[in-house]
Parts: structure tokens; C-alpha cells; sequence
């Protein structure tokens, strides 16, 4: 059970999907790039507010694991979180509004950028204390097997994603959380995304084994596998077959997930760490340039489509922008409800964010995209 | 039909019967299971629901604190016992950043619907890391609600209105009481938070408490009620949230106030309540609102040391008498 | 020669000359040394005193918050800086059952001359895992002593003291003062613990704080002085040991009382501050004790929630108008 | 540098020693033992609070370690730590003493049990949090480090000595002590009392990879070894390279230490967890019988010596209880002093415990080993 698999030649399951999902995860990848993009100008605009940081670079992980799980999967994250949120389906409309910190925001503006939630599609956050969500992930891992097979008499038909960063290899509450997911065979993959540094420190100057994170899972006696991040085929190729796995036997995997930053930590970070040289090698050899050529090549894309593609992103998220900017400020009556489920003392209740009624109220979509046109100028 | 337990035995039957009822309610935490609970408050529980319900952890409480708490976020309704609240400042980011925020982080989407309970409080000569009293501490944050019983009836209609609440509860029992005797009833009923309970009226000064220092007021107002002191002793339950009404109500009527918290004195439950009585009774106190607390030191492991160091009868007297000016 | 410079100059300074003149004294934490600081308080130190002194660590705040106990046992003299006092939490057994303990449990054999510092409070939309205040929340332990320093004079002769102190030290910096400019001597001096400073000199109402927002009181008081109402503004510097002589002898003068506090309400530094001047005070106020408080909620994202969330001048002046029956 | 050396037949060190070091490793186990069956007399009789956790059947393992290293070097544990006191050279009065919450006591009463303190023997405690003492471990040999290669610009003198349970394995704290240990060169080794139980969870229950925990070691890139702890020839020869290498090179080592409790885990322990069989075959193979049986065969030892000594020892602790029954509780002023060094209020300065003003004024010795006869009934 202790065994690392190495990046190798695996078979290309990717490839054999049909063109439509690929399409949407160029499509997903683009948005996540267009997003952050336009994050970090409203960062400098100060429309967004306290600690922000982008996702720009491993949009192919986010993306391409979640393509690996079902939408009833639950997945869970750190603070590094708008790229997961928009890949499980967040509408940009609401990450966007919560980085503004306006009602519209998928948390009324009360979490912000680093604390993103989505339960209509089961992402969990968003978690700003490195390590922290990882006994979380043991316990949606635990509580979907419970359900399954205590609640409901069956076997467990749900595979929790746990990511991490490589930080988060040296906060207790991983390796206890690690042990834990082994211990009681929980239905969970913990993917740390290892983009080589925590803030200014590269992975070898903080992390004994950073050069083989997947040592520290043989301790605990966990399966792992070292994937390449900076393509979404191996991503996804590498993912399946574990995601899998770890749906039938409902056994804990860890995934050393190489990937890289292209930007800074957060928006005031100089990068002096590294070296310009590094950053462009793996710029030049973009994880979403890689999966437009290749449709381009298989013939699943013009250069046509892309670019209108493209543009159409540009669109949804200027829109989103929009939408946040003209969202209210949350009412100060805001700051007391969401303390407790029933309050006590002077406020009453709490109301359900956007995000909530929306998927409650499945028929709004259409009146959404209208107001997306609408906006556009 | 009045029937005696022991304490241990009425919160094991407060989550009994809740597991009986709800199959969302499992229990989680050292030595819970096969070994029957270190303080045999779980006793039977594995039999009864079987090791899927009742789980044995590793000594790992920041993790199997934040695994009850992504648990609870799926809407499972975990219990999650601390063998004792001193092993809890390990897990003191999952449960003050995680438990009682989550709500509001999320706005509204994802509850915390958590009891984490186990034994608070000098359990007789641990020394100083194995005596906390986690209460002022704790009170601070807000998100949370934090109880303590103080007897058998009490502490199982407590626990059951606990594992119910939507909220996360930090559920602080005393080692001390387990063995305590006392009737309940074998039907499932809720105590309810935030409503302080009236243990003894009285109109010459009010003295309010929490968890098992209430034996100890109530030893004192015996021995006061020699002097001609009548005493009005408030069991307050709930620290978070906190009945202020009635201790308000109570020193409007006896204009004297002492308050007994077993934590250390600066920055607590004492301070708090002392601070919010002088506020909404300024001109109804004929004296400042005493307070009795453990000194303001590590506990130590002497006997006679942590006998001095902690609240007791003889203290409660004494700062009755000087509130009432009877010293 | 007055010489302007940054709060976070100061601390620096304040390090580097400890340092300079003490090799026990070594700093430690996050990004310390090759990123210089993530809020570039210790920019240069690298260069000076080499990585063997100014260490980086990984992100294991329990880890080197114990190895820096461990080593103060040994007798050297660590500064360990959180990034944020909101990561302390993960720490939280470390700096507070042991580091405060330390000489108690060993019977005076093994003190603990520790300081550890950073970032508290409020840094600017952090939201709520971000944003914590926690003087309330540690004050409650005794064995440390909590400190708060409010201008660059203030920061640098505070940490010296805290550096020298031979006893557990918690220095609170606040993100959103580290660029703020003051007159600062190049030589070393101390600023005592224990010691509350007058700020400024009034007659109609003592206003009481401790760090930032003790700058917020200085704004009401200005306000205030145009109503006539004349505020004498203490900042307490240290929450433990606390100066309560020179509140106390402030409000005996005044008979009024406000106290700001940026964390949390219950059972807090206010209201422990309120019961005591209750206590002392009883004959000498005019009205109880009023608190300005952070409100009792997590610290929410979005500006105007936290901007309403936090203490400001506005409810400092209404808070004083209150209490003097000038609302 | 990842690999755990097994059990194997090393050069027995041990046997070379002099004869009188290992006549005096028996006094020291067999003054354990006898101090530890008194203990739990004196806990039965209400003489001793709290909790008590005793050491009987681990007594190789603090005397063979502690053999192995020099006075000099640090030695830290958990609460689990009479064992260790004692051989580090605790005199048993202080150690009794502080059990019976006197003012005698290592730590004048203030302590207890899980918490012995001895500074002249470079004892830093017995800590009651499960893990706690490994980040404080770390803390020493850095300092110790630092000491000798900052302040003073020599090479490292000093190993320190990391006690923990098998227990303490699951929690956060060990985790990041380890990465950190390794990050920064630190001259620990990590001592893991594997005696197969933490409370009533057998390793395999609590503990992935429990039939192997050197694994985990493996990631963080540590040298580690795995060392029968039931014999102290194994013990001193399995530990003694370590410790010079340690040493030497200034890199930390885990030891996975095979040892038993014959007793409960604290006084109040059915040990139902596991069987009679069990614990009969360790005691029947008990660690003391084998030294005092290859001292006889060697001819080191009489049976008359053998016999003089343990009554010998019995004295010994016998004289320690009267001494701890005699010994005052502390003043009650006690409780206000060490809280800090210089008092805030009412209460000034701090008084010495005795151990610490023995340790200073030397000549004492005598004295105490009069009264020691004396005591004697
Ligand atoms: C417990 C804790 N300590 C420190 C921080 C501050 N901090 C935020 S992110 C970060 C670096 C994390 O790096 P990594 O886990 O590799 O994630 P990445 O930024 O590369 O996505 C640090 C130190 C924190 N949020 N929580
Ligand atoms: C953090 C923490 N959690 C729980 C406890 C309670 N406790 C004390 S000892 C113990 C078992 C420890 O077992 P192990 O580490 O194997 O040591 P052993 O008793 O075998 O020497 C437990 C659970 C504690 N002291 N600290
Ligand atoms: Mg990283
Ligand atoms: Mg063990």
C-alpha cells in the first residue's frame, strides 16, 4: 500500500472523452486565467480587499481533478480557493461579488477571497489557516461514507478531494489528519499542489523529503502518486484511475501534485526567491496553451472558435465584475445574523445567500444569462 | 417513579437515547469505545451501536476535532469527547476558528451542529496542565454556546438539548461529579440554555455560579443562613449564552452580588458578569459585586495548595460577608 | 535629535540592538530572514546577524513556538514572531501550558525569557480566521505577560523591556500601524511594564486602551474637547501586569469611565477592567463603567461590516457621552 | 539516510564496559522498580494525587539511554517519567517527595508526577501533554547547538535525548518537531518508548504503519533504528553509535524502541485490552533477571551481593518515603511564587527547590547519606 506511482506513460484517458469535455475544460481554464486576471486589476482598483491570492498557472489541477470526480464529490481547499470555487461551477458572478464584499457574494461578502463556499456544489470552502482544512476533508470523507453505509445500509459512493498546499506539509493537523484517513479507510485523496514554494520558501528549505513529498505517505501507509500538474491530460489521466480506486475501496490516496505559480504569493509579493528565468520557463509552456493546441491539432478547435471563446470569457467575467460592482453592500444588520442558526439576542435568522437561493430556485438561469448580456458594454 | 443514577450514567443516557433517535448522532474520541470511556461515561455505548457509532481515535485532537467538524458541515450531528478540555488547547484552532465561525464565513450555508464535551476543571491534584478550565478562555469567542452542568438531571437534559442545537456546544463536565448521585427521569427531556436555574431563593445577596462550584454556594448558604444570611443561589448553566436577565432580576431584589467562577479571575466569566451586573444595576448595588475565583496561578499538584487555590465554601462566605458588609 | 521613523523600524531596532549586545537573543519565524519579514519588520537583520540568528521556519507554528520554549529553558533568549497572532492558535498549547508554566511546574528551576510577537487584530478585510484580537482570550492565563504598544517610541522601548524580561512575553504589533512615523532616539531604552501612560490630561472622564485603538480615543478626545467635554486618555501598555493604580487614580478624579478594547466583549480585558474600577471605585463613579468593544461577532469580510464591527472614535465619543450623561 | 537498521547482532559494547558501570545500570534499574512497586503502594494509600503512570518493565530503556549519553546532555519526556528521573540521578526523596506534594519535592510540590523537573541533571521534564515535549526537545538541541557553534564558535558538543510514547506518534506536535529537527541540523534523537499501547489502544488500532513507525521517520529524511528495549545490552549497543553520530554529525536520529509496561497505564487500568499471556511472557523475560543473570554467569556478581543489594535498595526507598512523609507541605505562599521570576504584587522572589540547592552547595552529600541511614526503621 506504500507504493509511489511515478509519472509515466499511463493511458490517455483524456483523449478518448468527447471533444465537448475538453472544450469546457479549455473553457473552465480560460475562465480561471480571465478571472484571476481581472482580480488582480480590481486588487489594484482596491475593489477588492485584505489578502488575495491568485491562482494563475495551476488552473490545470483544479480543473482537471475535478473533471476526475462527480459533482456530488465533495472537495474542500485552502485560501489559494477561487480556482476550485469557479471549477466546481461557482457562478464567477458570485466569487467575483464575495471578493468585493457585497451581498451578491457567494457568502453575502462576510467570508472574502480566501473563504469561498459553494454548497449547492459541494465545495466546502475555502480555508485561510494553512493545514487547517484537512481534518475538515477527513470528516466530509467520513461523513459521506457514515451516510452511505451507516445511514443508508449501502457502500460508500462518494471520494472527498482534500487540497493542499505544499506548506501545508509541515502544519500538524495534515499528518494527524493523514493517520486519521488511515486509520478509519476514509473515501478521501489528499492533493497537495506542490508549486514549490510557501510564500517565500522554496519546498527544499522548509520540508525534509520536499524533493519526495510522497515518502511522508508511506508513513502513514497511504497509496501515492506523484502527477504532473502542468497538463491537464495528466492531471486527469493520473486522477481517474485514483479517484476510482479510492470510490471502490474507500482507502485515503495522497497525490504529490507538481505545479507552479506563475504570480506572486499574494498581490504585495516582489518574488525575489526566484528567478525570472524559472517563471518563463514554465510560462512558455502554458498548461492552457497546451490543451488549445491540442484540440487545434486533433481539429476539435479553430482558431476562430478560440477566439471567440476567449472573448466570450472576457465578457462573462467584465460582467461579473460588473455585477459585483452594482451589487449592495451587505446591510450592517448583516454583521449579527449567520452567528447562530437561531439567534439569540436582537436578530433573527439568517437569510440563505444568493448562491443558495439560486440553486433552491433552479429556473432563474435564464434571467441571469439575459442580465450577463444586458451588462456587457 | 423517581429513579438515582449517577452523572456519568445520565449523560451517557442523554446520548444514548439521541443515537436511539437519530442516526446522524455518533460519538468520537479517546478510549470511547473498546475501553469503555476513560471515566466510564460511555460505558456499553459500543454494544449497544457498534464501533461504526461509537469510534476510538488516536490521540489526535486538533484532528479529530476538525474531522467532527467537516462531519457536522455534511450535517451529521457528532459528539466529540475530549478526555479532558486541558488536551483541547491542541485542537484549539479547530474548534475557535472553525466551529463557531463557519456559519458566518460561509454566510449561512454550512452549520456546525457539534457537541464537544468531556471533563473541565481540577480533577484533583493533575497539576497545572491537566486542570484547565476552559471556560473564560473560551467565552471570549463568540459562535459557540458553552454549558455546564451541575447535577444529574441537569446534566442530561443539557446534553440532550447539546447534541440537538444547530450550534456548536462546548459541553464542560467535571471529572469530580461523575459519581454524583441523582434522580431523573428515564424519558428523554431538554434543560434549556440561556435561563439560569433559581437553586435556592433567597433576599439578602445574590451569588451566582456555574457547573460545580454551585455545590459549593450552596454549602455556603447553608452555613450563611446560621449567620440570618439568606442567599439566593443562581445556577447560570449556561455560560454563552448567558441569563443576565435573572441575575439582573435576582440582585434588583437583594442588592448584594457575588459571583463564583472556578477559572482564573482576570479576563473571565467573573469579570464579565461583574462588569454587566454594575452596569444594569448601578443603583440597586449597595456594594460592588464581589467575585470568587481560582487564584490567579498554574494550578499546582499539592494537595494543600490546590485546595487553597480553588473556590470553596469557606471563600464563598467570606465574600458574602464582606458584600453584605457582615464580615 | 528627534529622528522620525517607522513603527516597524523601531521594532527592528529594538531587536537588532538586543541582539547586538546579547547572543542568547535570536529571532525566529516565518519568512524572517530571505523574504525579510513578511511585513519587512526584520528587512536587513539576515545581513547583519546571519542565518544562524535570524532563522527561517517552515509553516509549524506549534513546532517552533515549543522549540523556542525549549530553548528559553536552556536559557537563550528567543524572539519567535507569528506572521499573525491568528496562526498563535495552532500554538496555543505551547504558549500557554507551557511557556507561562514552565517555572511554576518545575518549582522555579526552568524560567521561560521568551517573547513572542506579531501581527494582531483587524488587518483590513482579512475576514474571520484572519482578524483575531486575542489579548481577551490569553489574559485569562496567568505566567504571561501581554503587551500592546502604540506609537514607534512605545513599540521600540516595550520589546526592549520584553527582550530583557526574564518571564514569558506576548507582544501584540497591529499590521495596520507598522508604517506609522514617530520620534524614536537611536539608543537603546526601556518602557516598563505594568506602568499605564497619560496619553492626555483631562477632568470629565477617564478613557482607558491599550494599542491601536488608543489612537481612536485620542480622536474622540479631540472631538470631545470641542463639546467641553475635557477626556483623560490612559494607555495602559501592558494588559498583564495592569496598571490598575493609575485607572483607578484617574477615574477617582474624573468619575467617569470608558473602556476600549478591541477584541471581543465577554469576558474580556473591558470587562475585567470594568469589574475592577466597579470594585475600587464603587463611591467615587457617577455611572457605571461603559466598553466599547469589537462587536460580538466573527470578524466579517466585507468594509462596512468590519468597519462597523470595530472600535472607532464614533463609538468612543458616544460611549463617553453616555457615561457622562451627555448623550 | 533514510534507512532503519533492524535489530541485528551488533558488537556488544555493553559487554566491554567496565564491570561496576554495569553493576551500576542493575542498582539503577532495580531502584526503579522498587521505587515504582512503593509508589504504587504509596498511591493505594492515598499518600500520592493525580494521576501516576508507572515505569515497571520499561527500566532498560531510561537506564541504557541515558548510559549512553553523557551527564551533560539534555534528556527530556513525558509524563511517563519516574524511569528517567531516577536515572538521570534524581535523588529518589525529591522524586518521592514531590509525588507526596511536599516541599521536598524536585519541584517543592508544585509538579507532581507527570511533571519532574531536575536542572543540575539536565532533566527538563516530565510533560503531561501527549507530544508536548518534542517541540520543547527540539528547543534544546538547538540551543545546546547554538550555544556551542554561535556563542562559543566551536562544533557541537551535546545530543539531546527525546523521550515519547508510541501514543504521541498520532498528535501534530511530533510531526513538526521531527520536520524542524531535520530542517535545522538538530542534534535530537528521538526516543519512541514503543511499549504497544497508548491507554487501551494497541498500536495497530491508533497508528498506521504501526508494525513499522520508522517509516514515518522516512519522511523527514531521518536516520532511524529499531532497538529491543527488554535487554539493556541492546539497548546501550543500539543506542551508543547513534549518540556518537548524532553527535558527530549534528543530525537527528528516531529510535523505534520495543519495550512493555507490565502495569496499567495509570493506577486505575483494568488492562483488559489485552491478555495475561501477554504480559506474562515479558515479565517471565524480565529485563532486570537478565542483566543480574549475565553479571552472575560473568561472574560480576554473588547471589549474596545480589540479595545485599536489592535490600540495599529497598532501604533506599523506603528512607525516600519517610523522607517525602516527613518533608512539610509547601507553605502556602508557595502558591503564589515562580509564577513569574520577579513577583507582580504581593509576593517577592522565589525560593530553590532543594534538589536545586543540594546541587549547589556539594558538600552536602554526606549529610544526606546519613540521614538516609538514619531514616531507616
Ligand atoms: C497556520 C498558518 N500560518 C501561517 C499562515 C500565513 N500563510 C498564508 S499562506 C502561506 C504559505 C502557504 O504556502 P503553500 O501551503 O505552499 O500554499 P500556496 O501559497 O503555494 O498555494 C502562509 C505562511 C497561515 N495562513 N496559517
Ligand atoms: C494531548 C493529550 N491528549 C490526551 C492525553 C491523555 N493521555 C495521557 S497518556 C495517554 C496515552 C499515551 O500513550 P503513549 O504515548 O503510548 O505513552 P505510554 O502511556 O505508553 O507511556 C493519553 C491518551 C494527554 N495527556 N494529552
Ligand atoms: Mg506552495
Ligand atoms: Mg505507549
Amino acid at each position: 500500500m506504500t507504493t509511489a506511482t511515478q509519472p509515466q506513460a499511463e493511458e490517455n484517458l483524456a483523449a478518448k472523452l468527447p471533444p465537448d469535455t475538453l472544450q469546457q475544460w479549455l473553457r473552465d481554464m480560460l475562465l480561471i486565467r480571465e478571472f484571476e486576471v481581472r482580480t488582480m486589476q480590481a486588487y489594484q482598483d482596491r475593489k477588492i480587499g485584505g489578502f488575495c491570492h491568485v491562482y494563475i498557472g495551476q488552473e490545470a489541477v483544479a480543473v482537471g481533478c475535478t473533471a476526475a470526480v462527480e459533482h456530488k464529490d465533495p472537495i474542500i481547499t485552502a485560501y489559494r480557493d477561487h480556482g476550485h470555487a469557479l471549477a466546481r461551477g461557482m457562478d464567477p458572478r458570485y466569487a467575483m461579488a464575495e471578493m468585493y464584499g457585497k451581498i451578491g457574494g457567494c457568502a453575502k461578502g462576510k467570508g472574502g477571497s480566501m473563504h469561498l463556499f459553494d454548497k449547492p456544489n459541494n465545495m466546502f470552502g475555502g480555508h485561510g489557516i494553512v493545514g487547517a482544512q484537512c481534518p475538515l476533508g477527513t470528516g466530509l470523507a467520513f461523513a459521506t461514507k457514515y451516510e452511505d453505509e451507516v445511514m443508508k445500509g449501502g457502500t460508500n459512493t462518494r471520494v472527498t478531494l482534500c487540497f493542499l498546499g505544499d506548506g501545508a506539509l509541515n502544519q500538524g493537523a495534515f499528518h494527524e489528519a493523514m493517520n486519521l484517513a488511515g486509520i478509519l479507510d476514509l473515501p478521501i485523496i489528499f492533493i497537495c499542489e506542490n508549486n514549490g514554494y510557501s510564500m517565500g520558501t522554496a519546498i527544499s528549505r522548509g520540508t525534509t523529503m520536499g524533493h519526495n513529498i510522497t515518502s511522508k505517505a508511506a508513513g502513514y501507509g497511504m497509496e501515492s502518486a506523484i502527477i504532473d500538474g502542468m497538463d491537464i491530460f495528466t492531471v486527469y489521466n493520473g486522477m481517474k484511475p485514483l479517484v476510482d480506486r479510492c470510490r471502490d475501496t474507500s482507502r485515503p490516496i495522497f497525490v504529490d501534485m507538481r505545479t507552479y505559480r506563475y504570480k506572486g504569493h499574494s498581490m504585495s509579493d516582489p518574488r525575489k526567491y526566484r528567478t525570472k528565468e524559472e517563471e518563463q520557463q514554465y510560462e512558455s509552456n502554458d498548461v492552457i496553451d497546451k490543451l488549445a493546441n491540442w484540440l487545434m491539432q486533433e481539429g476539435h478547435l479553430t482558431e476562430d472558435a478560440y477566439d471567440k471563446l476567449v472573448k466570450e470569457i472576457r465578457k462573462e467575467v467584465r460582467a461579473s465584475m460588473k455585477w459585483a460592482d452594482n451589487s449592495p453592500e451587505p446591510d450592517i444588520k448583516e454583521l449579527y445574523t449567520d452567528v447562530f442558526v437561531e439567534e439569540w439576542g436582537p436578530f433573527l435568522g439568517t437569510s440563505p445567500p444568493q448562491i443558495v437561493k439560486d440553486a433552491e430556485g433552479a429556473g432563474n438561469d435564464e434571467d441571469d444569462d439575459e442580465t450577463r448580456e444586458d451588462d456587457d458594454d | 417513579m423517581p429513579r438515582e443514577i449517577e452523572f456519568r450514567e445520565a449523560l451517557r443516557e442523554a446520548m444514548s437515547q439521541c443515537m436511539r433517535d437519530d442516526p446522524r448522532v455518533f460519538l468520537m474520541g479517546e478510549e470511547v469505545a473498546e475501553y469503555n470511556g476513560a471515566y466510564k461515561v460511555s460505558k456499553g455505548m459500543l454494544d449497544e451501536f457498534g464501533p461504526r457509532r461509537v469510534i476510538d481515535t488516536p490521540i489526535s485532537e486538533n484532528g479529530f476535532a476538525g474531522l467532527g467538524i467537516g462531519a457536522a458541515m455534511m450535517g451529521l450531528r457528532p459528539i466529540i469527547e475530549f478526555m479532558s478540555w486541558s488536551f483541547s488547547l491542541v485542537a484549539a484552532d479547530q474548534i475557535l476558528n472553525n466551529a463557531p465561525k463557519m456559519l458566518y464565513m460561509s454566510g449561512g450555508q454550512f452549520g456546525c451542529p457539534i457537541v464537544f464535551r468531556g471533563n473541565n476543571g481540577a480533577g484533583g491534584q493533575l497539576g497545572s496542565t491537566h486542570s484547565w478550565c476552559v471556560e473564560s478562555l473560551y467565552a471570549n469567542v463568540p459562535g459557540v454556546k458553552i454549558v455546564l452542568p451541575t447535577t444529574p438531571y441537569e446534566a442530561k437534559g443539557l446534553l440532550r438539548t447539546a447534541i440537538l442545537d444547530p450550534d456548536p456546544v462546548f459541553f464542560l463536565e467535571s471529572e469530580r461529579m461523575l459519581g454524583m448521585k441523582g434522580d431523573v427521569p428515564e424519558e428523554p427531556y431538554e434543560v434549556p440554555f440561556g435561563k439560569a436555574r433559581i437553586v435556592r431563593e433567597g433576599t439578602d445577596c445574590t451569588i451566582v455560579s456555574f457547573g460545580r462550584p454551585v455545590h459549593f454556594c450552596i454549602e455556603a448558604a447553608e452555613t450563611l443562613e446560621k449567620d440570618g444570611i439568606d442567599c439566593e443561589v443562581l445556577d447560570g448553566r449556561s455560560v454563552r449564552p448567558l441569563d443576565i436577565d435573572a441575575i439582573v432580576k435576582s440582585v434588583r431584589k437583594t442588592n448584594y452580588c457575588v459571583v463564583v467562577d472556578q477559572a482564573w479571575p482576570f479576563a473571565s466569566i467573573s469579570s464579565e458578569i461583574a462588569s454587566q451586573v454594575h452596569k444594569r444595576c448601578f443603583d440597586d448595588l449597595d456594594n460592588h459585586v464581589h467575585r470568587v475565583n481560582a487564584d490567579d496561578v498554574p494550578a499546582p499538584y499539592a494537595y494543600n495548595l490546590e485546595q487553597e487555590m480553588l473556590p470553596n465554601a469557606r471563600k464563598i462566605v467570606e465574600a458574602v460577608r464582606s458584600a453584605t458588609y457582615q464580615a
